[in-house]
């Protein structure tokens, strides 16, 4: 018989190294003698979108098109240190140290278009595509190349807080910020096979401020099949601390026919010490899948299932056991 | 080690290759196990000989009587094949739950057949249709039944000097019908950790013939002839179905003994079993239903 | 505010042209002139003393070099918070793919022949492969004289007086198991030396600057001798956090001045990199009859295998969110990180805070059954909100929208 | 060693193979094709994928002399050029790449899927790559990508 159930799992997560550890991000920023404007940061692409939030904020600070900012985060020797991409902490973390850099790269900029255009105020200047204008008189601009004789370059830096935790007590504020997730899913569970399927997913998903939705919404999806086949699928073989399914025909994971569709909400609450208000998701959005559906396998069918992943064999075996 | 590939233009050319150098050669049709087991140096021979290309080996023939499909057919070969997919439901099941695309595009019926495995997704349907395998060397052939190929696990009945040529079972008529039913653990890229399919002949609405075969809960697929028996000649309006189901439970507790997924294997029959069986009789019904509007 | 216009914004990903025409470059993907490839020769042994003699493979035609422990030029040691890893095991192996040596040689199938003609001793020693053994006094050790690593401890109010007032106490043992990354992109690598005489290294990695520091401390150079390039990297989750390839490839290039490039199989995948800490988890939760929470009390052991890996901060990490996001005046947990000769565990994904709401959100349901109230009921009572207090004293002074995260689910799922 | 010829992105190759090189070592290693990528050797990934007379096979799986005489397309017969093909397109337009080393058997798959089927369900849709395993995406913005390529195709053929 096919029994089906839901269920719920709220989560929470503090995002970053943490504990009073000192949590750097170091960014360069520089526009150079032909109004290129290059951007210097060691935040790792891991397939996340490092990249891609980097450039977005930067092109909202400076007026420009993604493709006018030239990005160079791959190479140690033309970089500093900003940081591991883990912890979801790189748009927090050096989301915040390219955005200082960028804008005290722009007020550098508007000081010298104000001195070019011979005005006496910065007020009322804009940045647009590489030209600064006054807004009020758009003819009074200049473009950036013609506005910089030596490139300009900005370095900032950003460090987290967060306090370290007294030993005895675990008293202190070990991570900020943390982002919150909800999740409900449905589930229909075979109670002659104990085969479970996830038939359906509504993830609610705290993130400060989004970047990109699009991005967030992959972020969402992926987590939660990572989540699913941490719940029902995956599992290391460990026999005498040796593997035995080390190869991805014993290491199950999901396939495109195990993920449900979901319904996936993104819920704003900037936070003030966040570029743009944006928190990190990355880790965040696995968390309450696994959890939720193991809530809704008790709904179907009344059976607690306290050891993950919940496997067809586990399934038969508990419910065998109660008749 | 390999140390000499060989395309043969024609079976012909391949036979009198194995005539000459039958032990030295390892026969790859579709590949998608062979070439796992050639990187990981399970292969002890030194000359591949592949045959997925001899177009001889690959036909489905439908004729009054009885189906035929080379052994070097595809299983998506099987899959677009309309007759198949309208009459032959249970082996087309299987063939579509072999794998992934990417495997059934490349995959052979024969290779399934030859490879052994207790696994193999094709088997227990041609088991269960009573399939024939026509077996061919230098200047012989000669046909075995299905049930008597496999020897042990991973071996099957077929010299080195000889090719499976086809597989060859009768077609089915009016109240007959096979179904298949599979247990992996997804949906996509599984293992088959039991499957059974069932063929079935009703007459008077009780059960003429019955062949039942499974996969995966022995060393290869076999026959459930003790199940068979306690369902032939019944009416099926007498059968208790969760009786059966529980007989086969025992048989397969009985058989698993001392492996670990016994206690798993012998529950789960029960639920395919029973699903097999159920599409099996509403599939009989059917094709009588379809005629009768004909 | 000004408004956005492209933050906030759909824009296409700027890494995704290239990825969709296949023209990304992975480490796999590069093919220098004049490169050599390595092999990894790995324990498969549990927990032994070695001695290992190349002598053999060293005459197979095509090899260029061996490395073992020997030719470490600087320290022979890494890891992210301890240097517990060595680079090539010197006498003692720890767990099953524990890297003893590395083969250079003019071809894959060169390096991969000779490998197999390594010879290792094994004189094995007995192993621990359960936590809860591993804890106790008499356990055989894995690493210095004790194999707990880390006692994570949160004591705040009173939690015998927080049960004594509760109605319901909860009280149940859940089990998460070790899993794996499963990136797409197996681990690889190509290292040079660049015009400038730096040991160039190209693989996929989380944090080079980090990998940068490991580097150039095994190979005995100056920081600013050691570049590390970071091309596509096909997934990580944590996995790519600790040095897999890097230094291998380095000192490769180092010893042979010549490119190097090594690419993992799946299989060698699986054993490279670490897991996620499985963890056993104590939980007792008391509430009163309006399931507000009044206590809890959690026991948490993560066995981290036989490196330390991130150990500290993942069961760290995990007991700071064992609460799960909700208000609890009365806490205690304790939580424990735990060598063992399983294969090592390290970051993945949530950190130590994915294995936790397998046992906190389903005490949450439990509570709620057993007192007859809604599971999103019990969720919307005791739920962080602006102002909330942590279980480490810790103020939510801002963007807590928990509960709205919880009314989105309860609108969409949940309305009769 | 072997020679072999084949068609690959509409060029004939004329080629020596080793006989334990594979389809997919072929293409890496002594074309330098390398958006076919290899993710498990085995075949249950699918980031090796290419279409071949036709069909998505896993490259891993093939041996190298079996492709004698056979036509391969690979990703980077994908696109001429500048040109996204329209499957291309919709991945960048509704963020189904991440880290992308599925990327390009994903788009095969797809690309094989549309060839014989112009307007697929979505769950016909998942049937099509479920060959082609992704760690990062939940497969979920593909499926989207994918019924919005077909969409795309469909009215292209009309115009």
């Amino acid at each position: 018989m096919k029994k089906r159930g839901k269920g719920i799992a709220a989560t929470f997560y503090g995002t970053g190294y943490g504990n009073g550890f000192p949590d750097v991000s170091k960014a360069v920023a520089e526009v150079d003698h032909d109004g290129n404007v290059n951007i210097y940061v060691c935040a790792t692409e891991v397939g996340q979108g490092a990249k891609t939030i980097i450039i977005q904020m930067v092109a909202e600070i400076l007026g420009l098109g993604m493709n006018d900012i030239h990005l160079i985060s791959e190479d140690t020797s033309q970089t500093l240190d900003t940081g591991t991409a883990a912890a979801s902490r790189q748009t927090y973390n050096t989301g915040n140290a390219v955005k200082k850099a960028v804008e005290v790269l722009k007020s550098k900029l508007l000081e010298k278009a104000k001195e070019h255009l011979k005005l006496p105020s910065l007020l009322g200047l804009e940045v647009k595509d590489k030209v600064i204008y006054l807004k009020t008189f758009p003819k009074k601009r200049v473009c950036f190349k013609d506005l910089i004789e030596e490139k300009i370059s900005v370095e900032e830096t950003f460090t987290a807080q967060t306090v370290q935790m007294d030993e005895e007590t675990g008293q202190g504020a070990p991570y900020w910020p943390y982002t919150f997730s909800c999740y409900g899913v449905e589930v229909e569970v075979d109670t002659e096979t104990g085969i479970i399927e996830v038939i359906k997913g509504v993830c609610a998903q705290d993130v400060g401020r989004a970047i990109n939705p699009e991005l967030i919404e992959g972020q969402i999806d992926g987590g939660f099949s990572m989540g699913l086949g941490y719940g029902i699928m995956e599992k290391l073989n460990c026999k005498d601390g040796e593997i035995k399914n080390n190869k991805f025909s014993k290491y199950l994971i999901p396939t495109a026919l195990d993920m449900p569709e979901l319904e996936k909400i993104i819920v704003e609450d900037p936070e003030s010490s966040a570029p743009f208000g944006a928190k990190g998701i990355g880790e965040p959005v696995i968390l309450p899948a696994a959890p939720a559906i193991l809530n809704a396998i008790y709904d179907a069918i009344g059976v607690r299932f306290y050891e993950i992943p919940v496997t067809p064999d586990k399934v038969l075996s508990e419910i065998n056991r109660e008749i | 080690m390999i140390n000499k590939c060989i395309n043969p233009k024609t079976v012909e050319e391949a036979l009198d290759i194995l005539e000459s150098n039958g032990k030295d050669v390892k026969l790859i049709a579709g590949g998608t196990d062979l070439v796992i087991d050639l990187r990981n140096n399970k292969i002890d021979k030194n000359i591949l000989m592949n045959i997925s290309k001899l177009k001889e080996l690959r036909f489905i023939t439908i004729d009054e009587n009885e189906i035929t499909i080379g052994s070097g057919t595809k299983f998506i070969e099987i899959i677009e094949n309309q007759h198949i997919k309208e009459k032959i439901v249970g082996l087309w099941k299987a063939c579509k739950s072999v794998g992934s695309p990417q495997i059934r595009n490349m995959g052979t019926i024969g290779g399934n057949i030859c490879n052994g495995s207790m696994a193999a997704d094709s088997v227990p349907p041609l088991l269960a249709l009573d399939a024939t395998a026509l077996i061919i060397g230098k200047n012989k052939t000669r046909s075995v039944p299905l049930r008597e190929l496999y020897l042990d696990k991973g071996k099957v009945d077929i010299a080195d000097d000889e090719i499976l040529y086809a597989i060859k079972f009768h077609r089915l008529r009016e109240k007959e019908s096979i179904s298949f039913e599979k247990l992996g653990l997804r949906k996509a890229l599984a293992i088959a950790r039991i499957s059974c399919s069932i063929y079935i002949n009703l007459e008077n609405n009780s059960i003429k013939d019955i062949k039942i075969a499974t996969g995966a809960l022995g060393k290869y697929p076999q026959r459930e002839n003790h199940i068979e028996k306690r369902l032939v000649n019944k009416k099926v309006d007498e059968i208790i179905l969760k009786d059966i189901a529980e007989e086969m439970s025992k048989h397969v507790s009985k058989r698993l003994k001392g492996r670990s997924s016994r206690s798993f294997k012998s529950i789960a029959i029960k639920g395919i079993f029973a699903e097999a069986y159920k599409s099996a009789i509403k599939g009989a019904n059917d094709e009588s239903h379809k005629s009768h509007n004909k | 505010m000004k408004p956005l216009n492209i933050v906030g914004s759909r824009v296409i990903r700027v890494d995704g042209k290239a990825k969709v025409k296949g023209e990304a470059i992975y480490p796999q993907d590069i093919y220098l002139d004049g490169m050599l490839y390595g092999k990894t020769i790995r324990s498969t042994k549990v927990h032994a003393m070695i001695e290992v003699d190349t002598k053999k493979a060293e005459t197979v035609e095509g090899v260029v070099k061996i490395l073992t422990y020997k030719d470490v030029t600087g320290e022979n040691h890494h890891g992210v918070v301890f240097k517990d890893h060595e680079v090539f095991c010197s006498k003692k192996v720890r767990r099953i793919g524990d890297p003893i040596a590395f083969v250079i040689a003019n071809s894959e199938r060169v390096a991969k022949k000779a490998a197999e003609m390594i010879e290792i001793k094994y004189k094995e020693l007995p192993a621990v492969f359960n936590p809860i053994d591993a804890m106790k006094e008499d356990s055989i050790k894995i690493h210095g004289d004790s194999n707990i690593i880390y006692h994570y401890k949160c004591r705040k109010g009173n939690v015998n007086e927080g049960f004594e007032k509760s109605h319901v106490i909860v009280e149940r043992e859940y089990k998460t198991s070790m899993v794996e990354h499963a990136f797409l992109q197996p681990e690889a690598g190509v290292s040079y030396i660049d015009e400038e005489g730096k040991i160039c290294v190209c693989a996929s990695t989380q944090y080079p600057h980090f990998d940068q520091i490991e580097v150039a401390e095994a190979l005995g150079l100056k920081l600013e001798n050691v570049k590390i390039m970071n091309p596509a990297v096909g997934g990580a989750f944590g996995g790519r956090e600790d040095i897999t390839l890097q230094i291998h490839l380095a000192l490769a290039t180092m010893v042979t001045k010549k490119p190097v490039k090594v690419v993992y199989t799946r299989e060698e995948s699986f054993h490279a990199h670490s897991k996620r800490h499985p963890i056993i988890m104590k939980y007792k939760t008391g509430a009163d009859k309006n399931g507000k929470l009044l206590s809890m009390e959690v026991n948490l052991i993560g066995d981290t295998g036989s490196y330390a890996s991130w150990a500290i901060n993942v069961m760290r990490k995990a007991g700071i969110h064992a609460t799960g996001p909700y208000e609890i005046p009365n806490v205690k947990i304790d939580s424990y990180a735990v060598y063992t000769n399983n294969p090592f565990c390290g970051a993945m994904r949530g950190f130590g805070a994915t294995q936790t709401p397998i046992g906190s959100e389903q005490q949450m349901d439990i509570i709620a059954n057993e007192l007859g109230i809604d599971p999103i009921q019990i969720r919307l009572i005791n739920g962080f909100k602006v102002g909330s207090e942590t279980s480490n004293g810790q103020v939510l002074s801002e963007s807590v929208p928990l509960k709205r995260c919880i009314e989105e689910v309860k609108n969409r799922m949940f309305k009769e | 060693m072997n020679h072999i010829s084949l068609t690959i992105n509409k060029k004939m190759y004329s080629i020596d193979v080793e006989e334990d090189v594979r389809l997919i070592d072929l293409l890496r290693d002594q074309l330098f094709l390398t958006g076919t990528k290899e993710g498990c050797g085995e075949g249950e990934c699918g980031a090796c994928t290419v279409i071949m007379d036709g069909r998505v096979v896993n490259s891993c799986l093939v041996m190298a002399f079996q492709a004698e005489g056979s036509n391969i397309t690979t990703i980077e017969g994908m696109s001429d050029k500048d040109e996204l093909h329209p499957i291309q397109k919709a991945f960048l337009d509704k963020g189904a790449v991440q880290c992308g080393f599925c990327t390009p058997g994903m788009v095969l798959s797809a690309k094989s899927l549309l060839d014989k089927n112009e307007n697929p369900t979505r769950e016909e849709i998942r049937e099509g790559i479920s060959g082609n395993l992704c760690r990062c995406t939940g497969y979920n913005k593909i499926v989207d990508a994918i019924e919005l390529a077909s969409k795309e195709i469909r009215e292209e053929k009309k115009e």
